[in-house]
Parts: C-alpha cells; structure tokens; sequence
C-alpha cells in the first residue's frame, strides 16, 4: 500500500522468528555518492530477485541512529541476514554483534567493519581507488606537459573513513612527487558531508588564493569534480586543468566526454553486488560459501573471508567500456550535445 | 505583617467538587479545548495502530523494546530543550553539543582509559561548561540565542572533529557505559520499580488531598485521584509485563529480557525534571520569565540568573544524550549528535505541546513527543521503502500526528481559551 | 537631614522616608524628567498628579529601578542608595503596583500574587498557604467575581487584574508602596476598598505614594499633592492647603498663581502657553 | 465624514528641524541604542579589515566578485525568510524547498529538455504551491510552524531524492540559467543602473520631502536627505567600479569584468520586497501581524491571508535561491539546499537584525546578514585550516560579529529602549 | 418592530440600532454571559455599568466579533447579522476601543490609528494625508505631550496610549462605537475632552455604547444605562429615571426594588445575598 517498490513483502505474514529466508541491506546514504542508490540498489535487487529471496534494502541517509533503528527493525522484520555498509565501526560492530547475539548471519558490504564479526567482506580497495585517482591525476599533468604543476586537493568528508583511505591513496602517489619538487603543494581542503555545493565555494577559494595558480585538481569524486568544473568553467580553464573524479557517474562520464575532466574511477559495482549478493544468498539458505581471499582485521587480528574487486581508471578512452558494462546506457549519457563526443569515443 | 490580615473574611473556596461535577467540568473543559496531553497521545495510539495493522510485527515484544532504546537519546535532549524553550530561547546546537560530551567521554574511557565514572562525570562537566558559555553569552553578553547557539553549533562540530582526531571513531569498550541502551534490568527489579514509582505518585497524591482539605482549601475528589493513581499503575505495570517477556529470536542463543537499563534512567529524569519544574520556587520563576520577562523581573526574579541555568540545564542533558547516543553504537565519530537529532528533539519537545515562545510547555511534553518520533522512525523502518519515500512518508505522518492536536486544539481557540 | 524641598511643607522637620533629588531621565532625544526633586514622608498619603505623559510613571520606573535615572539621587531614610533593579528596591523595602499591571499571563492568579517571594516548606513550593493567603487579601478587595483562584490570569477582567495586582503589592511588610492609578480599571465597590486599604496602609506608619488623575480620590485620601508638569516638578503642597481648582490648573497649566505658591523654578518658561504647542 | 474635523488646530508639528538639531539628534539617539544597521555594518568591516590583514588577496577584485555570486543562493532565501519570522514564525523547510525547486528545474530543461523560461516558471510556480501548502497548514489547520516546516523538511528531502532519481547529479547545460551565477553584464550596463537605481531613489526621496513639506509636515532637512542620496551613489559607483575591474587570472586568455548578472537580480529583489514592506498597506500588516496578531485582527486585517502569504514568499524566495544554487554549480543533486544553506539564511536574517518573535526586520538585513555570512564562508575558504579548525574558527567569528551588534543594543536596553 | 426588551424604555418604538437577544457566553465551564438582552438606539449614548467581573467587555467582544456567542443572536437595523470576527463589525460600521487597547508595539502613532485602513494613492501608502488627519485628531483629544507622531505605541504612557485607540475608534464613518472605559487612564482635561466627543457622536446620529466605572460620568453624558450583574442584564433604563444611588445598587446587588423596577427575570436568585460568596 505505500508504493513497495521492492514487490517482496511477503514477509510481513510469516515473521515467525526466522523461517523464511530474509535478507536485510543497510546502504549507507545517498548524499557523497550516486552509487548506492543508483547502482548498488539497482543490482542487489536484481540479484535477490533471480534467486527468489526475500529481501529489504533500505538507506541509513548518514544517520548513525537510523542505521541502528534500520537494523533492528529488519532483525525485528525476521532477516537472517544482514548485510551492512557501515557509515562508521563503531555503530557497525554494535549492529553486528546485535545481529550475531540473535543468531543473524552478516556481511560486510564495501567498508571493512574494524574488529566486526561478519563472516564475509565484499569491497573494492578503496586506498587502491585513491592510488588510481594519483596515478590518474599524474598521466593528465604529463599529457598537459604542466612544469611543476600546483595541484589542489579536494577530499571528501572529514567525517567519512573512506574519505581518508582515498586520500592516503592518492597521496602515497602524489606526496613523493611534493617531496621531489616536481609539483608544488597547493591547498588541501576537505569537503563538509561532501557536499558540492561547499565544493564550489571552496575550489573558488582555493583558486583565488592561488590567484589562478592551480595546475590540477584532485577531486575526490565526480560530484567534487563537477563542482570545481563549474568554477573552472566561470574563468575558462575548464579543460585546461585536469580534475580527477570517481565513481563514473554520467555526470562525470559527461564532463570525460566534453574534456573537462580527466578521469573517474569506475568501480564496477555491479561485480561487487553480485558477488556480496551470492555470498549472502547462500547464508540464508544455509550454505557458507569459501572465498579465495582473506582481509586481515588490523583490530582485532582476524583473517575475515573476502572477495576484494579491482577498481578501473577511466579516461576518453574507456568510457565505452562502462557502456558495455551496462553501468550506464548509452541514452543517459549521449544526450544532446554529447551525442557527438559518445560517437567520437565509439560508443554506439 | 500582612496587611490584610485584619478583613479575614470566610476563604475564597467553591463548593465542595463531587465526582459527578468534576467529570461534568472535565467533559466541558475537553470540549472548550482544554486537552493538555490527550491530542498528543492520541496521536501516538494513532499511529501505533496504523503500523500495527501495516506490519504485525510493530507489536512484538522485541520491537516495544527497541522504541525504548531507539528514542531515548532524543527525549532525553528534548527535555533539557523544553527548559530552552519554556524561555522563549532555542538551543541549536544541543546535538552537537551532545556529540562534544562523547567525544570527552570517549577520550577518558577509551584513549586515556580512566574507569567509566570518571568519563561520565567529565562529560557532564563538559555539558554544565558548555551550557555556562551559552548562557553567559546570551543572558549577559546579550546575543541572541539563535545566533549564540548557531555559532555554537558550527564550532562544536569542528570541536567533535579536532577531539576525535581527523575523523576517525573511536570505539567504546567499556561495558557500563554500553550496558545503558544494551542491557536490561532482571525482570524483578522491574517489578520494584513499578512499585517504588507508583507507591510514591499515590503518596504523594493522597498527602496533598489530605493537607488541601484539612485547610477547608478545594481538592478534587477523592475517586478521581484514586483512579488517577489506578491508570498510572495499569500503565507502569503493563509496559514491564510487555518487557520482561522473552523477546530474543533465538532464545537459546541470547535471552532477552527486562526493561532496558535506560528507561529507569529516563524515568528518574522525567521525575526529577518534572518535580523541579512544578514543585519548586526555580521551576515557577522559569515560567514567569517565558511568559513575561519584565514582569518576572518586577517581581525581583534574577532574570539573567534563570536564562544561564535553563541553557545549563540544556547543555547537561544534551551530555547525557550524548552518553546514550555513545553506548547505542558503542562508538563516538564525528557524526554523534549530527544530523536530525536537534530537529528531532526540538520537534519532540514543540509536538507534545511546548511553546516556542516561552511560558507553556512541560518536561512531559518532550517524552511524549520523543515517543511519536521514536514510534514513526521504528514504524518506518518496518516498512520497505526507498530512501525519498521514507523521507516523504515520515513527513506527513508527523503532519498528521501534529494535525491531529492541531485540530483538536483549534476549538480551543475559538472559545477563547489559548 | 534633609534639605526641604518645598518651603510649604508642614512636616518638613521629619526625615523623608525617601527623597529624590534633581532627577533627570531622558529617551534618546527625549527628555522626560527634568530636575526632579520629591519626597514622600513616613505615615502619609502622597498623591502625584500630573497630565497624561507628564511623567509620573516615569519617575515610579526611576525610584524602583526599572529606569536607571540619567542625573540625580535618591535617599531612603535619610542615607543615599542606588536602586539598580527591582530586586533592590524590593530590599530597600519598596513595592510598587505598577500601571501597566506586568502580570505573568500563563500564571495563575495565586502564582502570580506571591511570584519572586513564594512561600515553601524546604524545597518545595507551599501552594495550601499561598491559596489560603491569596484568598484572604482577595477576599478583602471586594473581588468577588472570580471563580477560582487557580484561573489563569490571562483569562481575568480589567478590574480583575488590577485587583490582582494591588493584592500582590501589598501582601509583602514594605516601608513604601506605590500604586500608579490603581483604581483606574475599578468598580465603585473595589475602589472604595482600595481607597480604604491606601489610608490605612499609612496609618499603619507606611509610606504610600498614589498616582492618579481622580482629583476626589486624591483629596479623599492624600495627605500631601505632587504635581509634574511635563516632567518638572512644579508643587508638592499640603492637601489642606489647596482646593480642587488649583490642584487642576497645578496639572493643566504647571502653576497656580493665586494660591500664593512661588511659581516654579522655572516656571516663567513654563508658563508660557506656547511652549506645549511648540513641544509637541 | 472625519468626525473629528470640526476642532482642527494647527497640526502637532515639531520646530522645522535644521541640519544641526538633525545631527544632534541621531547622535543621542545612537547613544541611546538606536543602531539601525550600524552594528552589522561595522561587523563587516572588522571581518573585511580581519581577513584582509590575513590574506592580502582577499581585497582583490575577482574575489569581491566571488563574494556575491557565493553569497547569492542564501541572501535570497534569507530574504523570503525576514518574512516569515516577521510573522514570529519560521520556516525549517526553505532550504529543501529551494532543493525541490532546483530539481524541477533540473527535470524540465536537462531531462526533458524544455526551454529555460519554462524551467525557470516551473520551478517557480512550484515554489509559490509549496508556500501555499505550507501556509494553508499553518494558518488555516493550526499546526505551528515549527512543525509543518519540520515535517516539510523531511519530505522535501525525499522529493529531492525521488525527483532525481535515486540520487544522481543532474547536470544542467542551459546557457542561460548557468549565465545568472557565472556571467557578468558589460560594464556600460552596469553604469547604467547605478544611475538608474541612484536616480530612481534620489527621485522618490526628494519628492517625499517636497510633499511632506507642501503640507506642512515635519520633514528631514534637504542637506541630510542629500547626503544620504550621496552615500548610496558613492557605494553603488564603487561596487561598480571595482567589478568592472579586469579580474581574470589569464585576461588574454579570457577577459573577466563586470557586475555578475546575480547582483542585479539580487538588487531588483530588494528593492521590490522593501517597497512592499515599507510602501505598501500590505507590508503594514505584515508588521502589524507580526507586532500583535491580536491587535491586527481587531483592526480588520485578514490575519491567515497574511500568514500564508508569508509562507508563499518564503518559499518563492527558495525557489530563487535554488534556481541560483542550480546555476551556480551547474547541477543539482540531493543534497542541493541541504546542510548549512537553512541555517545560514536564518543566521543571515536574525544577526541582519531580525527578531525571532516577529515584528521587528527589513529585507534589508537580509542581505547584510548574508554578506557577513559570506565574507567570513569566503575568508574562510583562504585559509588553510582543517575541517574541524574551520568549523571553530566559523562559528567564533559568527559569535564575534554577533557580540559587536548585541554590545552595541544593549546601551538600548539600559536605556529603556527596545 | 423589534419586541422592547424593558418596558421602562422611553424611545422603544425607535428600531434600536443593535439589539441583541438571549446572548449567552461561556468559557469552558465558566458561564460569563447569561441570557443577556441589550439594545443600543441610535442618536444616543448607552452606558453599559457593572461590577469588575460582570461581563462588560465580554459583551462587547461578543458583538464585535471577537468571541463567538454560544447561544442568542444580533439585529443591525432590525435585521439578524452574524458577525464572526472584526472585519464583519467593521464592515456594519462598528467601532470598538477595547479595555485592553490592543495597539500593535512595533508600529508608530499613525501607523496604528490607519491599521487596517491605510489611506493609499494607487499601490503607495499615503504617509503625508495620514500623518496630518491623524495630528488634526490628536490635536482635538487634547494631546499635547506627545513629542512625534512617528513615535513608537511601546514609549507611549497610559494615558497616552488611550488617546490613540479612542482616536483610532473615532476616525471613521461608522454607525455605532463601543468604548470599554475610555477614561481609564485619562487625565482631566483629556477626559473631559472624550466625554464630550462621545456626545457630539450621539448627537451626530450614531449610537455609542459606553462602559464606565465613573458614575459621574455616566450621568454626564449618558441617555440611557443598562447594568449587568454577574453576567446578567439586569435592567435598562433611562438615565433621567434613576439616581447615583440606584445605579450602584444596581451594579452591586443587582436589583434596586425601591425604584419600582421589576426585580430582573432572574432577580429572586440572583439578590439572594450568600450567591456571590457561594460562586467565588
Ligand atoms: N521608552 C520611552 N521612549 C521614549 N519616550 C518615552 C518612553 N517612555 C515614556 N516616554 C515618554 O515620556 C513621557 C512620560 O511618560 P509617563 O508614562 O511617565 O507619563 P505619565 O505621567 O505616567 O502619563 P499617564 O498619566 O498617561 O500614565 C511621555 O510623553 C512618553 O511618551
Ligand atoms: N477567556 C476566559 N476564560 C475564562 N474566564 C474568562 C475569560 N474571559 C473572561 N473571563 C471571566 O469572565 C468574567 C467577565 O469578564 P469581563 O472582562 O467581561 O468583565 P468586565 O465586566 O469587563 O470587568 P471589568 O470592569 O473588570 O473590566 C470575569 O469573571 C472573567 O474572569
Ligand atoms: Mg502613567
Ligand atoms: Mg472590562
């Protein structure tokens, strides 16, 4: 009645304590990234569906104290499993020891819960996304053959673990070249919530204070990178400052396509989904499937099971790949004035 | 010398109130819009009727329990903001302000490792600190609270920040503080709560009537306080049978059961808050300066003495919000007492009938309110919706809660009563 | 002891209870009192009268501490203080009913009648007494329209509040009471009790000040007449010594020659009939 | 038929009063409280002169520019919000309401692909349907505002979410919604409304005086009413001129000069909002409502008409605001209106000078709340700092320009003014 | 015709201007309003007396609009109006001076006298016309301590304050004006002014409904007077027919038998002399 659009509420008969395969997924918000809700939703459904398994995806929209309420009300709802993008560890290890205590299987869906006790950990390497985004950065500054190029960095929320793992990645590639003196240090700011609009005011900070000198952006995804786009833009260096981005959103795949920005890291999320979604699938039905690869808990010392994916460097080049990948489609992309570019770079 | 004494004339007093014309006053003081908490809990049996019958569940056990310890830290802030409000003041930065306090406490207990009293008390202090500031700054200085409070609310979220270095969390190991909103009391101190709580309302009820009446001053009748002192029983009595059932999925597991540690608490906070508010000299001169400042200060009030200690009072409950919120996910990060908190708490306090303009509100007020709150983010959650419907969803099912009092209230205004 | 402020005053040789001198009080721009010397003596009735805006209430404000005065000086019994607030003047033993009433709306009448001087057992607050002592003082201001005593005083009648109001003032021991036109909103009934309660308040050894703008409320029960005249002080007389006519040209035109009164310090600026016009 | 005709004597009218008396009197009125804008003003030029010493670039001219175009989204909406706390209320709402009408805008020209005058009207016409709504809530059904905005809130936050899709930026193109936030008009156009505006302005109050004093009226004396012209020409000419400044870090490469489009649309706002509330019978009451709701609905004023009224300009403010957000970051997505952009516009309104508790505001201290808003988000951004340290600094500079404002009042208060 | 709601009344077969019939008021479970009758010829001035408490300004909101009566109904001109707020009694040409005054703080003298009202050329407010009718009806209320008409209401001083909601009341074509004690706190010679106002009204053809607790000035300008008692009409008469005396007994027994009046429909309960105690 109130616009299910999941179509697998048949769980609210037979809530009687677990009988019914049930799982429950925690995303964590829409607001730092399109992913979760454009992509990931999108997947896990579709993979919950062809099994035939009951399932309830709903997102914690940053709030640490809705992710709680979320998860106790889907263990409440009769889930047997709970898979859970954390926003933090702490509220993620207290909903996991909640789940186990009340014998609810769980998994760690892209962000390792420090000193957690899920059985799996399904995720990109997110230090390996910020190397990406370094090593990104650097191949578009040599293009543009730029000496000693002054580059900004713009990282995600302070607030947001993750943001601090891409930034150690994309700076284990840039702080030696500091070091080196091949480029200049310029500011470093992080972005509140990762909120563009913020982005925007900061990246034109940043720009006045350089008085122009800035050479390359580091964006720490597309939203970010859009935003800087947008002040580049106003004083016409767009294209002549390469911006890094992540996530391979149009909007990014878009401004790749117009030349204004350089790179985005394309984390093929629909892998990820699907890999997370067999390993959950297989709990509920009681099975424990082995994986191939551990990831050492640096808290607790425990070797968790885990599936870990490559993310991919996107540039002109390989946007066509995402297309095939069917990340996005080809009309979302090649609207209007990008029709042009999309035949250029060979999508069709 | 009372200068009046001397025309003593026979005491002002109506005639002695029978059941019959109490009921009969009761009926036509609810029908000229006198409602005080009946809109407000209506509405709650409202709506958990609709999330009952939408989802079965709603009313397990298990699920009663978690509306306890999911809306705890809310209430408890929304009740030190009705002392804010009862001002005419607002506090916005009580949830970051509670997030500030644990990250103190998360600093003593889990980096330096003092035992958890020392943390708890060092995040009250924190909380007293911050609410002296506060209101030295408005009362004082003069700021206007809005503005103070805004600042405040910046600065404290770069303060959670800077305490909990760059943004990581740091997690809480210690298990008092996590016991507060994990754990449960044994079903019989439940029991003996139940009658310490309703043994000391009847008392004290009961005393009342008996000194009212041995003056000859108006007391209600006898059988109206008995079943008032009847309902509270039944109510205290009912929500511990519901929560000393065994609510674990798999009771072999893990048993669940008892009040969860933190009800007591809010218990003990709504007593004391409220006795404070309309038993003593403090609490009648907190009215009288939301109601009018200049008249309380004619009255030889320290005004500026009430201001600072409701935003102290404020600030010290945030702290212990910030307690509960830090034992809820055994973890403080930068995000503790972000995002709704304040909204919700503030939205707690007004939806139980808190005035935002000073003189009318009650500490009550802000636990039922909290429960509205708590009921549709709990019910929500049972639902299967994407994020944009939930969001839509909860909004109007708060409009209709508060429309509901909203309506009721209106006829009140129209027979000339506010 | 004191300066005599005003030759014609019989019982000058007692010392004022309190006493302003050359009190000045301006608004911005606007200068509302002008070099205002008053004294109210112990055991009397002292009337102040005065055109609408003159600045009685003005001054009240001044004397209890709700204006801070821009120049001049008060003395109770005798000694200088400065009243910085309310609170003081409550200290000093000084009530005032003050004529825009300042009531708590959201209180009730009992609330508001013993509000910053509640009557408690410990820590908690004593509502039997107070209820049987708000009845009581109640009771003999002729107040028998209201239904309960725990109605809000939002919901009272003009003439209820102001009971309620007066009720307050005078439950407290207090050296001087002041009532700006107290029985301004007043049956006849209550304003005869009220009439009542000033006199023998001051028989009682108080010293009350009484505002008002009824000239045979005045002569019924003042014992001396001050009169302001766009913020000056013009007269402070014995009532015996003027008759109703004077007292009225004393407020409408600030002097009353025929009496024999020395016109005004500056009365020869004041007099001139053009000066109101000009000041508006 | 005046009854009052027969007795007309001359008219109260003060002394003609001379440049001195004139002088003389805004001197003891400023001693006496009566500060106007003052404070703020001179809280402006400490941040300028504070971030200036800091950071030499923050006086240059591209960053002068930045300042408005930064600035823009939350003086609009903060604007629409004078309103609505003039009215004692308030609305939570603004900031996502802005957010839902960028979305429409954003499906109407990018997804769908219409052009920008239908986009813009939509997003407009969707603002002016929120306020309705919101209004309608608060006047007619009795919800306080609190409440109905809070619960708007929410459910704007899921519009958002669900108008673009699941949470993607949209990307908008148009040329001519991108130019109000990131093109400038040439600079002979902009001389052109400097002498429009001063013109139009010098115009009005020289015939206001030639009125007054062909009636007899007191009228503030020519010289005074001449140097008031003066000082606005001399800020507008200089504002001008100094965006009218080459200000691109690469002129041969792309010339950067003139006022960006957005600072006349801001002006025009302003001028339109203080004409309604200082010229029009519907502005009176706006204050009249605001001062005593009461009074107002004795003296005949339809008192509900004007309270949704307020909550349709607020909303239509936001709209602006969002269209503005959307131009300036070239997008919009879920989080457009969202964090910081409610609080600044209440903050910008409130520390400009407006009351909470209604009556007391002009748009005006809108805009100059904004500016200090902006200046200290701008000098901000040039400083190096950390988030958390940003977050601190923030919000004690808030409080700083806040505290200059309420020491400055409070010889008022002492004085017995309001 | 309507029916002669007192016998005594000389002018009956005139249609009063308003009558109401049957009007009862209650506030939760408190009845302020009993069955009251009440017409208002017009030409005259009709003094409304009462204790404090008796229902006067309740009254007065009733037929203004403010509260909605529970039981009853009003004839304008003989017809029955409904009148559900302000705007309604404005627009039948009724103007009210409420006790409480209800002027708006924030706005200044001539600003509150145009409230709702604002005199416009086109869109634009027209300050200037504003500005000098209201000086030209200031001028005739005898004000003359007001130092601007731009001033702020909140500075004003009682009296003050007065002058401008009676001048508000007075300033427009209207076929009745109710003032609730409109002297309160006037001074003499303003008071005397206002008297004479509400006759000139009366004598223009209005009606004027006036609520005193002067009984002098009551008789001065009143032709007929209806007393109310404990929320009861308990009698209108003309003012020739009856003496000071009668009318405060009137006011405070609620019956006055030696006048050879008929004891009140109600009269047998309502003069038994324990009730107001009893009711308290
Ligand atoms: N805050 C203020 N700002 C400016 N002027 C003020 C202020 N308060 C009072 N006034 C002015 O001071 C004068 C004296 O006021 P005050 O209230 O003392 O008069 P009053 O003698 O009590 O008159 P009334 O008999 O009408 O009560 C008045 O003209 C009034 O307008
Ligand atoms: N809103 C209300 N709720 C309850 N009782 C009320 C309310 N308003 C008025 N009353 C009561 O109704 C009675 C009549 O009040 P009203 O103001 O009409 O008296 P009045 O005749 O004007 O008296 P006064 O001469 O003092 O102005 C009073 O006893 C008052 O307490
Ligand atoms: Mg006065
Ligand atoms: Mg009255």
């Amino acid at each position: 009645a109130c616009g299910d659009d999941s179509g697998s509420d048949t769980g609210s008969g037979t809530d009687g304590g677990g009988k019914t395969a049930k799982i429950g997924v925690i995303l964590p918000d829409s607001a730092s990234s399109d992913r979760w809700e454009t992509a990931d939703r999108k997947y896990l459904e579709e993979a919950f569906t062809a099994a035939g398994v009951q399932y309830d995806i709903q997102n914690a929209q940053g709030d640490k104290n809705t992710f709680q309420t979320l998860a106790d009300q889907m263990i409440t709802n009769g889930a047997t499993v709970l898979m859970i993008v954390n926003l933090d560890s702490g509220t993620g290890k207290a909903v996991l020891d909640k789940a186990k205590s009340q014998g609810v299987a769980t998994i760690d869906y892209d962000r390792l819960t420090l000193g957690g006790s899920a059985e799996y950990y399904v995720s990109f390497d997110n230090e390996a996304v910020g190397k990406l985004q370094g090593e990104g950065l650097v191949k578009c500054l040599t293009a543009a053959n730029a000496q000693k190029p002054v580059v900004a960095e713009l990282n995600g929320s302070q607030t947001d673990n993750n943001a601090t793992l891409f930034k150690n990645g994309y700076d284990s590639i840039l702080q030696p070249k500091y070091d080196a003196g091949e480029y200049v240090k310029g500011p470093d700011q992080w972005v509140p919530d990762w909120d563009n609009n913020q982005a925007g005011t900061l990246f034109e900070q940043m720009l006045t204070q350089q008085k122009g000198k800035i050479d390359g952006v580091l964006a720490a995804n597309d939203g970010l990178g859009n935003a800087v786009i947008s002040v580049l833009k106003k004083n016409n260096l767009n294209g002549k400052v390469p911006v890094t981005g992540q996530d391979a959103t149009v909007q990014g795949l878009q401004n790749i396509l117009a030349g204004d920005q350089c790179m985005t890291v394309y984390k093929a999320i629909k892998q990820e989904a699907d890999a997370a979604a067999d390993l959950a699938i297989g709990l509920a039905k009681g099975e424990r499937k082995s994986t191939s690869q551990t990831v050492k808990d640096p808290e607790s010392g425990r070797d968790v099971p885990s599936v870990l994916l490559t993310p991919v460097a996107i540039t002109k080049e390989n946007v066509k790949d995402v297309v095939a990948d069917g990340f996005v489609t080809k009309e979302e992309l090649c609207t209007g004035s990008f029709a042009a570019a999309c035949t250029q770079a060979g999508i069709s | 010398m009372t200068i009046t004494a001397q025309h003593i004339e026979p005491a002002a007093v109506t005639p002695k109130p029978t059941v019959a014309s109490h009921a009969r006053d009761y009926v036509a003081r609810i029908r000229g819009g006198e409602l005080g908490a009946l809109p407000a809990v209506l509405g709650l049996v409202v709506l958990c009727v609709f999330f009952g019958v939408m989802r079965p569940v709603f009313f397990s056990a298990g699920n009663f329990a978690n509306l306890f310890t999911q809306g705890a830290a809310v209430a408890v802030i929304a009740m030190g903001m009705v002392f804010v409000l009862l001002l005419g003041e607002i506090d916005l930065s009580a949830g970051f302000a509670s997030g500030v306090c644990a990250a103190v406490l998360a600093q003593v207990v889990a980096v330096h490792g003092y035992p958890w009293y020392v943390a708890v008390l060092a995040a009250l202090a924190t909380g007293v600190v911050i609410g002296l500031v506060l209101g030295f700054l408005v009362a004082k200085v003069g700021i206007p609270s809005f503005v103070v409070t805004l600042a405040a609310f910046l600065a404290f979220q770069g303060t959670v920040l800077l305490l909990i270095k760059g943004g990581t969390n740091v997690s809480i190991g210690d298990e008092v503080i996590i016991a507060i909103e994990n754990r449960n009391i044994p079903p019989a101190l439940g029991w003996l709560l139940v009658v310490l709580i309703a043994g000391g309302y009847a008392a004290i009820q009961l005393l009342s009537v008996h000194r009212r009446t041995s003056r000859g001053l108006v007391t209600e009748p006898l059988p109206v306080v008995l079943a008032r002192i009847g309902g509270l029983v039944a109510i205290l009595a009912g929500a511990v049978y519901f929560l000393n059932l065994e609510r674990s999925i798999n009771p072999a597991l893990n048993s669940l059961k008892g009040v969860p540690i933190v009800v007591p608490i809010i218990a003990v906070l709504l007593i004391v808050w409220t006795f404070v508010l309309r038993r003593t000299a403090y609490g009648r001169h907190i009215y009288a300066v939301g109601g009018n400042r200049e008249a309380a200060r004619r009255a030889g009030i320290n005004v500026d003495k009430i201001r600072i200690s409701v935003f102290v009072i404020c600030s010290f409950m945030a702290a212990i919000g910030g307690i509960i919120l830090a034992s809820k996910s055994r973890s403080v990060d930068p995000n503790t007492g972000g995002s709704n908190v304040l909204l919700y708490a503030v939205g707690a306090a007004v939806i139980g009938g808190t005035s935002l303009f000073g003189g009318k509100g009650r500490v009550l007020d802000a636990v039922l309110g909290g429960a509205v709150i708590a009921v549709i983010d709990n019910g929500m959650g049972l639902m299967n919706l994407s994020s944009g419907q939930k969001f839509v969803f909860t909004g109007s099912v708060l409009l209709l809660a508060a429309g509901v009092d909203a309506l009721s209230r209106k006829r009140a205004a129209a027979t000339g009563h506010r | 002891m004191p300066v005599c402020p005003r030759s014609t005053l019989r019982r000058c040789t007692v010392t004022p209870l309190l006493e302003a001198r050359g009190i000045v009080k301006r608004f911005g721009p606007v200068q509302v009192l002008q070099d205002v010397d008053f004294s109210v003596p112990p055991g009397e009735v002292t009337a102040v009268v005065g055109d609408n805006g003159a600045g009685k209430s003005t001054l009240v404000k001044c004397i209890s501490g709700i204006y801070t005065s821009d120049e001049g000086e008060f003395l109770f019994e005798g000694k200088p203080v400065t009243i910085h607030g309310p609170r003081d003047a409550a200290a000093l033993g000084i009530e005032v009913v003050y004529q825009d009433l300042a009531l708590c709306d959201n209180l009730d009448i009992v609330q508001n009648m013993f509000l910053g001087r509640e009557k408690r057992s410990g820590l908690v607050l004593d509502e039997p007494t107070m209820e049987q002592m708000a009845a009581e003082t109640l009771a003999g201001l002729s107040v028998r329209t209201v239904k309960s005593l725990r109605q809000l005083v939002a919901s009272l009648s003009g003439g209820q509040r102001q009971t309620v109001a007066i009720a307050k003032a005078v439950l407290w021991n207090s050296k001087l009471v002041i009532l700006d036109e107290p029985t301004a909103a007043l049956g006849v009934a209550q304003t005869a009790q009220v009439l009542e309660l000033v006199r023998r308040l001051a028989d009682n050894g108080l010293a009350v000040v009484l505002i008002s703008h009824n000239m045979n409320d005045v002569f019924a029960v003042s014992d001396n007449i001050a009169a302001l005249f766009l913020g000056r002080m013009v007269a402070q007389v014995r009532t015996t010594d003027v008759t109703h006519s004077q007292v009225v040209e004393l407020i409408t035109a600030g002097r009353s020659g025929n009496l024999g009164l020395p016109p005004a310090e500056n009365g020869a600026e004041l007099m001139d009939p053009t000066i109101p016009g000009a000041q508006q």
